[in-house]
């Protein structure tokens, strides 16, 4: 996402592309983004996809400096309940998730930066709408401005 | 009733006395006005230092880790939660300390007593049951104690100790009709642009000296995440985002682990509101996963465990 | 020396001239507490106050400095350093214990073996002047330092109050240079310079907090392996309030901001008290717990600093004192001293 | 070769049907020192589990888990994969037979085809895709579904118009019109048979309106309407005009239970997976959907089954009907189906739906019949393979095994524990060639890579015009040059094909590479075989990074090659970033304690010793009890006939007598340590508690279970009241009491079903029924009159409720809610029991005098296994019975490896049932004993000891019990043989001491910089 590095946060540029980073479990989600491909459906191409074992590896940490590195939204997606290849993985993901996004809302970071999904390997089509909706969602927001790191 | 004070210093001798703790942890008087300080007694002879009184805030849970020596400590409500959160995490054997509980009315926050008195300096503060007698220069003030608690103080519902081997003077009623979350929630009634404005001016007065974390009884990472190299997770310098992020994870790492002492809050020379976050966690952990931390020895850690049933609405 | 005169009602236009000229820090209240900050308009410094609650050391030694930039690119590496093309500054209402803490910074930085650029650039342009302090705290302890509240050491101007205006006097060539530039400053009456003299002695006597701080340096010199120091670091937190509020602790970090292709190398603040201050590389760390940690603090101050210097880092402004969370009173550790 | 030389048996098997049976089969046989040859019929595996959407009773995605079994198989260098084939003819005999293969023409050569399906964008033909059961079209030219493995594409001659377009678009040359039927001979010492079932003809629907009305589907055809890959993805909508339904209508029974079609046998999957898709049909629907199920009985009888019913009742709000409606017609304008039916108190309802799905039952499957002449097996009266009842996967040719769907209709984990215990008899056949035709890879020495700096080669692939014709390559392979570390870049027409390995390996000598990072396709079907590649030039193969830019840019953002060729140099840049950290990971290898201990000495443990002790490894069996037998001791026959009490002589006298197997009586299980592979178990045993430390590579846990000892019906206070077991010994006896009495009462559902334990005991129905036909047999004029709530005679077992009620038993049904009376009363001096039950027909009370009352109770888990559990790290469900890891395709095995389960511990279950699960807990243990080394490491976890603090989150938050707290240092452990690599821990642990290899947080924060 280079060509928009030295863009000032917070701002809108014109012809401004969110940028969007997407955490994908590497049993379903990623499998369902396989698919859409294999499927030909077509969504935005502002999306970065970083392959991951299991939700349950993505930490706070990592999706905060997704935001620090100023992306304009993340997604963290993983195995629809019960479906985990680790058994149990995204349910330990979920409770996680469940407070960091309920601290980020809290801390007035803007909804619909941050979005966490199950996506199972059959979803191909659901994928596809996913980032389709995520994308329209953080077009609509703008340009990342909390917590994106500038230099002083 | 005998002095409580009076009771520490017993039952601490007697402790050491019989050698059934190597150590004392408590309080002793501090060199500032409202200002006690934690003390090590090894010697019977110096348990004629320990206090009791509205000052004696630090948690000194925070003290407990990595010793040896079997240890008696000194301890308020919120201090057993920590020592409870902190047996949990086997950090502590419970066979190792000895608590001596202590029923707690609140501690005195000063800075409340400071801006009230805009700027006059305290020389002198005497505590008379309910109140404080406060001199200056030139002036001569009560106040009622309970109107310049620690806010962590006025929301507690855990004045008793949890856990104790025995327990100083008789239980004290805890906290009736407090809303325990009205910080929180009146925080929560902002518009999202106010809540993160409050945010930023609150993490623009860190200096990243890191007190919160270092008074922080369960803060006990041999290495910090922002002191990490490999990988440098985030920057060293007073930059907002680093800063925003050192704070947001540092309360998310407290998540169904902080018990609200508010020690964090106490040691912040900047007055930085840390407990905004930390209170905000603990609210969702109970009303999400239905957890309160250092309340018994038996929960499992709300994050280390999972019920199918739990909210996922958030979730698309 | 010579003295002049300012009204006090005509100190913040006087401010305000100043403005469009210097950049003028000053302090002014935030979030309840009192900073140095750079100031717009006259009226936003405070002039009754007891001291800032940071040291107004980050106006020449900022808690992170860029060094430089740099890039990289297909062109190789690519670096830009600073200019120094600030405005000359004035630092008002600083207050002498502070003002004298610049003298033990320009020592460090501005000495015989090392010129720092970055300090200097800013210390050679900045114009201090300093306002006694009638009434000190109770933790001031400027006096057992070679201070006092009306000490002039380190600054250009000092400016007592003495209640309707402030008798000005000239400490350095520099600040006679001012008095004589600027029209505000009024020759002063005897009345006046009695009435100074009186708030001077009344201060003196104000200052309660003695520590025979003389010795402390014979003491320490024969104390590194004392048991001492076993039980004084217990109750400390190692946090950095201390160290960073206190207006002599000069200690750094280089560290590198990199994003992506580019990068700042900053010049941080750092504290003996980390235990990463002096963690190597190899993973051994010469003062891996608070006892070295703390005996360092001490030992820097009051033994290392005045083996260097001639004299100790500290001008005993108290904020170590009122702000540690724990109460750990140097005060308290250097009388220990002195009993060993 | 030495070894099979030894023996004339030949050390392959060949497994016919690519289905999940045939699947779990080839992988348990290969796993454990076999060659497989996996026969399927169409042009991939996967069978008709890939064509589900959900599983019950958990809902999972099919696909998700069936996905990465397929992988395995398609990537096991042991399993060869033939498509398009079947069993001509066979020769020999068991431990060698010689099978002819027939390869029907493909017209595509796999090893070219990458999969990239550019001909099938070109195809000109559409033809009714099969795989949606017709509901969609596909071109000529296809692949059978996306995840199909092999994934390489198929023409369909029939439909094929041989236009050539598919021939000219394809770049790597893999359409060979030329091709033709091939045969091909293989030797094999033994055979499984997996091959499915069928689903019954059109014809047979035709009575419901199928065919008839657009709007009346099959339950497979309604499945694929759910499914997110289906035709509609998973928009739930009806054929007739896509419209949304708002009333669907469940037939139960089309196909089953049903006299007039002679196919009188229970289905025993369909009133489940009615139940599952009616709930995944709700959650679907975006608007309130009011679906009825018609049933006659509801069997839910499975593990979890009752509560996913009762889940659909209560939560989802589902109506359940019970009665077979008489009559379904269209209303012709809205093209909804008018359902006629009777409620159970007579009154006659007209219903308006807008789909109907029939629940269709499962057949034997079309080739049957061709495919038992040819092997030459006989097929029951059905036309599904003849197995003897306690012989439930050998066919009745020697060395011919069978499982699934064609032994009879059953569900995915009973057909896996099955395909499991065909393997484990195939190989107990066959294990003196054990690991005689195996294929074993040399590679040459890893080049030590240390203190080199990153030289990372970057090949980016063109696949074909795939990537190609919308992403600038060459842009995007400059691009790559001009990152750091990048040492080489170069872009190749497919990065897949053989001579691109070629030219990587050489690319890597040549330019002295270190890190490779292939820019191609997905990582998910590629990564191996670049791993592969470079692992052959030397370099450890997890220097490899993957940046997908085909399916997860090219073939997504067509409209945007501008757009898609930055994405794709980003994700270049990201994949570098990360490949500068990758680091080689070493494997470690763990040896294996090659014997096996097995706790329990039922049927379940015995059998399960006693295939172990087959297939060569020393085994050691504790029973808590002084004697072998369990609570099969209690057991005279079974509804089929067997003989109970022989059998268990002749198992026990075979497990005494084998002198692998060493038996523990009066053993308790005192401590545990240890894992797979390596186990430390300390037992007490004997008279004197003598205690024993076992060393063992594996555990199977066959417990057992005990009869519920009522508090309900008299039990207990009255003599004639009995459990039907002790009934089952009284008439086995003899007693004359029995055989003279004038009425039976039989209760249903004692203990069952019931809120404080509500699982079904799943064997009840048919030991009722099983004893009233004894009872029936012995005196003819007895009125027996059975209590039920639903009778679950499934599979076969329908054929004897059929038969018991001909003979005369009388079945009243009784409401949960209205259970029957039991008193005792004097009357005329005699002290009667009655028994008060009220008709649901009659709607009036039916009072019986009963000379024996006998309770259809409980069976419930053994009271060890909480111990048990908590010993072996092993987790309980609600109920208290062993809970495996995944309920569909993990029956017997758990998430901490190497311990397994069977028989009643797991579930209650018939006898035939339980000899499945032990051999099919055998076979798994198998594919852990029959190696000698474990091979540990790859990407796991690993623990940073001077910042772990030894907390212990990470040990509660890990699923496979991979990590303890060492107690000296006080610091987390991984335990590489058991760490899985999800990376939980790694996001748990607060000090940061927790990282993992290959996603490290170094080399996420690396790609996240780099995005």
């Amino acid at each position: 996402m280079g060509i928009n590095k030295m863009q000032q946060p917070g701002q809108k540029v014109d012809g401004w592309k969110p940028r969007i980073i997407a955490f994908l479990c590497n049993w379903c989600s990623y499998a369902g983004a396989d698919l859409a491909g294999v499927s030909r459906l077509q969504y935005p191409p502002n999306t970065r996809i970083i392959r991951v074992p299991c939700s349950s590896r993505i930490s706070p940490l990592l999706i905060l400096k997704s935001l620090q590195h100023g992306v304009d939204g993340v997604l963290v997606s993983g195995c629809r309940p019960g479906d985990c290849h680790y058994i149990s993985g995204n349910y330990v993901a979920r409770r996680k998730f469940a407070i960091l996004n309920n601290l980020l809302e809290y801390l007035g970071i803007e909804k619909g930066r941050v979005h966490f999904a199950w996506v199972s390997a059959a979803e191909g089509k659901r994928f596809a709408e996913l980032i389709k909706e995520i994308t329209e969602e953080v077009r609509a927001l703008g340009p990342a401005k909390e917590l994106v790191k500038k230099q002083d | 009733m005998p002095d409580t004070s009076v009771m520490i210093r017993d039952t601490a001798k007697k402790l050491l006395v019989e050698k059934r703790v190597d150590l004392i942890i408590g309080f002793e008087r501090g060199t500032l006005p409202l200002r006690s300080t934690p003390c090590f007694v090894r010697r019977s002879v110096e348990a004629e230092k320990l206090i009791w009184n509205a000052s004696c805030e630090n948690n000194l849970a925070r003290y407990l880790r990595k010793r040896k020596e079997k240890v008696g400590i000194v301890a308020k409500g919120c201090d057993t939660r920590s020592i409870i959160s902190l047996i949990k995490e086997k950090q502590v054997a419970r066979e190792q300390v000895f608590i001596i509980g202590v029923p707690c009315h609140g501690m005195i926050d000063r800075r409340k007593i400071e801006a009230k008195l805009d700027g006059r300096e305290i020389l002198e503060a005497d505590e008379v049951s309910e109140k404080v007698i406060l001199k200056g220069h030139d002036f001569t003030e009560i106040v009622a104690k309970e109107e310049f608690l620690h806010n962590s103080c006025n929301t507690c519902n855990y004045r008793n100790p949890v856990i104790y081997d025995v327990l100083i003077g008789d239980k004290v009623e805890e906290n009736r009709g407090i809303d325990e979350y009205g910080e929180v929630k009146e925080f929560e009634a902002q518009s999202a642009d106010r809540r993160w404005q409050s945010f930023t001016n609150e993490v623009s007065k860190c200096i990243r000296c890191y007190a919160c974390r270092n008074a922080c009884p369960l803060c006990y990472c041999q290495e910090c995440f922002v002191d990490s190299s490999q990988p440098r997770w985030i920057g060293k310098t007073t930059n907002l985002s680093d800063t925003s992020i050192f704070h947001i994870v540092r309360a998310f790492h407290t998540a169904g682990r902080c018990v609200d002492c508010g020690a964090c809050d106490r040691a912040c020379p900047m007055g930085i509101d840390i407990r905004k976050l930390t209170k905000k966690i603990e609210k969702d952990v109970k009303e999400l996963f239905h957890y309160q931390a250092g309340v018994n020895l038996e929960d499992v850690p709300p994050l280390a465990t999972f019920n199918l049933g739990d909210p996922q609405e958030f979730i698309k | 020396m010579k003295e002049m005169k300012i009204a006090k009602n005509e100190l913040v236009s006087f401010l305000d001239s100043l403005i469009s000229e210097y950049k003028v820090f000053a302090p002014v209240k935030r979030d309840g507490f009192v900073v140095f900050q750079e100031i717009y308009s006259g009226s936003e410094a405070l002039l009754v106050y007891a001291n800032s609650k940071k040291p107004p050391k980050e106006i020449l030694f900022p808690q992170s400095e860029v060094l430089f930039t740099y890039r990289l690119g297909g062109e190789g590496l690519g670096i830009e350093e600073p200019t120094f093309k600030d405005k000359q500054m004035v630092i008002f209402g600083i207050r002498p214990c502070d003002a004298k803490s610049l003298v033990i910074l320009d020592d460090i930085f501005n000495s015989q073996v090392y010129k720092d650029v970055y300090y200097i650039a800013k210390r050679e342009k900045t114009l201090v002047i300093a306002i006694g302090c009638n009434r000190p705290s109770s933790t001031c302890f400027c006096t057992s330092l070679g201070g006092g509240p009306f000490s002039p050491d380190g600054s250009d101007l000092l400016l007592v109050d003495i209640d309707h205006e402030y008798v000005v006097q000239a400490v350095t060539e520099k600040g006679k240079q001012f008095l004589k530039k600027h029209s505000e400053f009024k020759k002063v009456e005897e009345h006046s310079l009695s009435l100074m003299r009186s708030v001077i002695e009344t201060a003196g006597v104000l200052i309660k907090s003695k520590v025979e701080t003389g010795e402390i340096k014979k003491k320490l010199d024969v104390m590194f392996d004392d048991p001492f120091w076993d039980w004084l670091h217990e109750k400390c937190l190692d946090c950095a309030v201390c160290t960073y509020l206190c207006p002599t602790c000069h200690c750094f970090d280089i560290t590198d901001e990199a994003l992506d292709q580019r990068g700042e190398r900053v010049r941080i603040w750092d504290s003996c008290a980390f235990p990463m201050f002096t963690l190597e590389a190899s993973g051994v760390n010469p003062r891996p717990t608070s006892k070295e940690r703390t005996r360092q603090r001490i030992m820097h101050k009051f033994k290392y600093f005045v083996d260097n210097h001639d004299m100790a880092a500290c001008v005993g402004c108290g904020r170590c004192i009122k702000e540690c969370p724990v109460n750990l009173d140097i005060r308290t550790v250097l009388n220990s001293i002195l009993n060993r | 070769m030495d070894k099979a030389s030894l023996s004339d048996k030949t050390g392959a098997v060949l497994v016919i049907g690519g289905g999940i049976g045939g699947i779990q089969a080839a992988l348990d046989l290969a796993e454990s020192g076999y060659y497989v040859y996996l026969i399927e019929k169409s042009p991939a595996i996967g069978g008709m589990m890939a064509q589900l959407d959900k599983t019950f009773p958990t809902n999972d995605c099919s696909m998700c888990i069936l996905s990465p079994k397929l992988v395995a198989c398609g990537r096991h260098l042991n399993i060869s994969i033939i498509t398009n084939a079947e069993v001509r003819y066979i020769k020999g005999e068991a431990g060698n037979f010689q099978v002819t293969l027939v390869k029907k023409a493909r017209y595509i050569d796999i090893d070219e085809c990458t999969g990239c399906g550019e001909c099938a964008k070109h195809c000109p033909v559409r033809a009714a895709n099969s795989f949606d059961e017709g509901l969609s079209n596909r071109a000529a030219i296809y692949v059978k579904y996306p995840q199909a493995v092999p994934r390489a594409y198929a023409i369909d001659r029939d439909k094929c118009i041989g236009c050539g377009l598919c021939e000219k678009v394809c770049l790597a040359k893999a359409v060979v019109y030329s091709d033709r039927e091939e045969l091909q001979s293989i030797n094999v010492g033994a055979i499984i048979l997996s091959p499915g079932y069928g689903l019954p003809d059109a014809g047979l629907m035709y009575n419901y309106g199928y065919g008839k009305y657009p709007n009346v589907i099959t339950s497979i055809e309604f499945e694929r309407i759910l499914s997110a890959s289906g035709p509609y993805q998973g928009e739930l909508s009806r054929p007739s005009n896509r419209d949304i339904p708002e009333k669907i209508a469940f037939i139960q029974c089309v196909g089953s239970r049903d006299s007039m079609h002679g196919k009188t046998y229970c289905s025993s999957v369909c009133c489940i997976y009615a139940i599952k898709e009616a709930t995944v049909a709700k959650e679907h629907s975006p608007i309130p959907l009011d679906i009825a199920i018609f049933f006659m009985d509801m069997r839910t009888f499975g593990k979890g089954f009752e509560a996913y019913y009762d889940r659909a009742m209560n939560e989802y709000g589902v109506r359940f009907i019970r009665c077979r409606p008489s009559m379904i017609e269209e209303v012709p304008e809205t093209k909804n189906l008018r359902i006629k039916y009777e409620t159970e108190d007579g009154k006659l309802i007209k219903e308006e739906f807008d789909l109907v799905v029939l629940s269709i039952g499962l057949e034997p499957p079309k080739e049957a019949e061709e495919l038992a002449n040819r092997l030459g097996i006989e097929l029951d009266k059905y036309g599904f393979c003849q197995t003897g009842n306690l012989l439930p996967v050998e066919s009745s040719k020697p060395g011919i095994f069978v499982c699934g769907a064609f032994q009879g209709p059953k569900d995915i984990p009973e057909t896996v524990m099955q395909a499991s215990a065909a393997a484990a008899s195939a190989s107990a056949s066959l294990s003196p060639v054990r690991n005689s035709l195996v294929k074993r890879k040399e590679y040459p020495p890893e080049r030590d890579i240390r203190g080199e700096p990153p030289r990372i080669g970057v090949f980016v692939c063109h696949c074909g015009i795939n990537i190609s014709g919308v992403v600038n390559v060459p842009e995007v392979r400059e691009y790559a040059v001009t990152l750091p570390n990048v040492a080489y870049a170069e872009d190749n027409l497919y990065a897949c094909s053989q001579d691109t390995q070629e030219r990587i390996k050489e690319t890597i000598r040549e330019h002295n590479l270190n890190r490779v990072v292939v820019v191609s396709c997905t990582p998910r079907t590629h990564e191996p075989l670049f791993q592969e590649t470079i692992r052959e030039a030397g370099l450890n193969r997890y220097l490899l990074e993957m940046a997908n830019i085909r399916d997860q840019c090219s073939w997504v953002h067509k409209e945007y090659p501008e757009e898609a060729t930055e994405k794709a140099k980003e994700l270049v840049k990201m994949a570098v970033a990360k490949a500068k950290l990758i680091q080689p990971v070493a494997q470690t290898s763990l040896e294996v304690i090659h014997s096996g201990l097995v706790i329990g000495g039922g049927i379940a443990g015995m059998v399960a010793a006693l295939n172990l002790a087959q297939q060569g490894f020393e085994v050691y069996l504790t029973e808590k009890r002084e004697q072998l037998g369990g609570i099969a001791r209690r057991i005279r026959h079974t509804l089929e006939g067997d003989d109970i009490q022989a059998y268990l002589q002749n198992l026990i006298t075979r497990v005494s007598e084998n002198p692998l197997i060493q038996v523990y009586t009066n053993a308790d299980i005192i401590e545990a340590s240890g894992y797979v592979g390596n186990f430390t178990t300390r037992i007490e045993a004997g008279a004197n508690r003598d205690t024993h430390e076992l060393k063992h590579g594996v555990v199977i846990i066959a417990t057992g279970g005990e009869e519920y000892k009522p508090s309900e019906y008299l039990y207990g206070k009255d003599p004639r009241v009995l459990t039907l077991l002790e009934l089952e010994d009284e008439v086995a006896k003899g007693n004359g009491r029995i055989a003279d009495c004038d009425n039976v009462v039989i209760i249903q559902c004692v203990g069952s079903r019931e809120s404080n334990r509500p699982y079904c005991s799943r064997v009840c129905c048919s030991e009722s029924i099983k004893c009233a036909l004894k009872l029936k047999e012995a005196n003819a004029e007895m009125n027996i009159y059975v209590l039920y709530r639903d009778i679950r005679t499934y599979g076969f077992k329908e054929d004897y409720y059929q038969e018991a009620r001909e003979r005369g038993v009388l079945f009243v049904r009784y409401e949960a809610d209205d259970k029957p009376r039991v008193e005792t009363i004097t009357e005329d001096n005699q002290n009667l029991l009655r028994v008060t039950v009220k008709d649901p027909i009659l709607g009036e009370d039916l009072v019986i005098d009963t000379d024996i009352l006998a309770l259809g109770v409980a069976t419930i888990p053994a009271a060890d296994n909480k111990k048990l559990s908590q010993l072996f790290k092993v987790p309980l469900n609600e109920d208290g019975f062993l809970l495996e890891a995944h309920m569909k395709l993990r029956p017997v095995e758990f998430a901490t490896e190497g311990v397994f389960m069977c028989g009643l511990a797991h579930n209650p279950k018939f006898i035939e049932e339980t000899i499945a699960q032990a051999k099919a807990a055998a076979s798994r243990a198998c594919t852990i004993l029959s190696k000698d080394v474990i091979e540990a490491g790859g990407l796991v976890s690993l623990v940073d000891e001077n910042k772990c603090n030894g907390c212990g989150v990470c040990t509660l938050i890990c699923p496979f019990q991979a990590i303890d707290i060492d107690t000296e240092k006080k610091v987390a452990m991984v335990n590489e043989v058991l760490c899985k690599g999800c990376g939980a821990c790694v996001s748990s642990c607060i000090c940061g001491a927790m990282n993992m290899k290959g996603f490290s947080n170094a080399q996420i924060l690396a790609i996240i910089n780099a995005s």
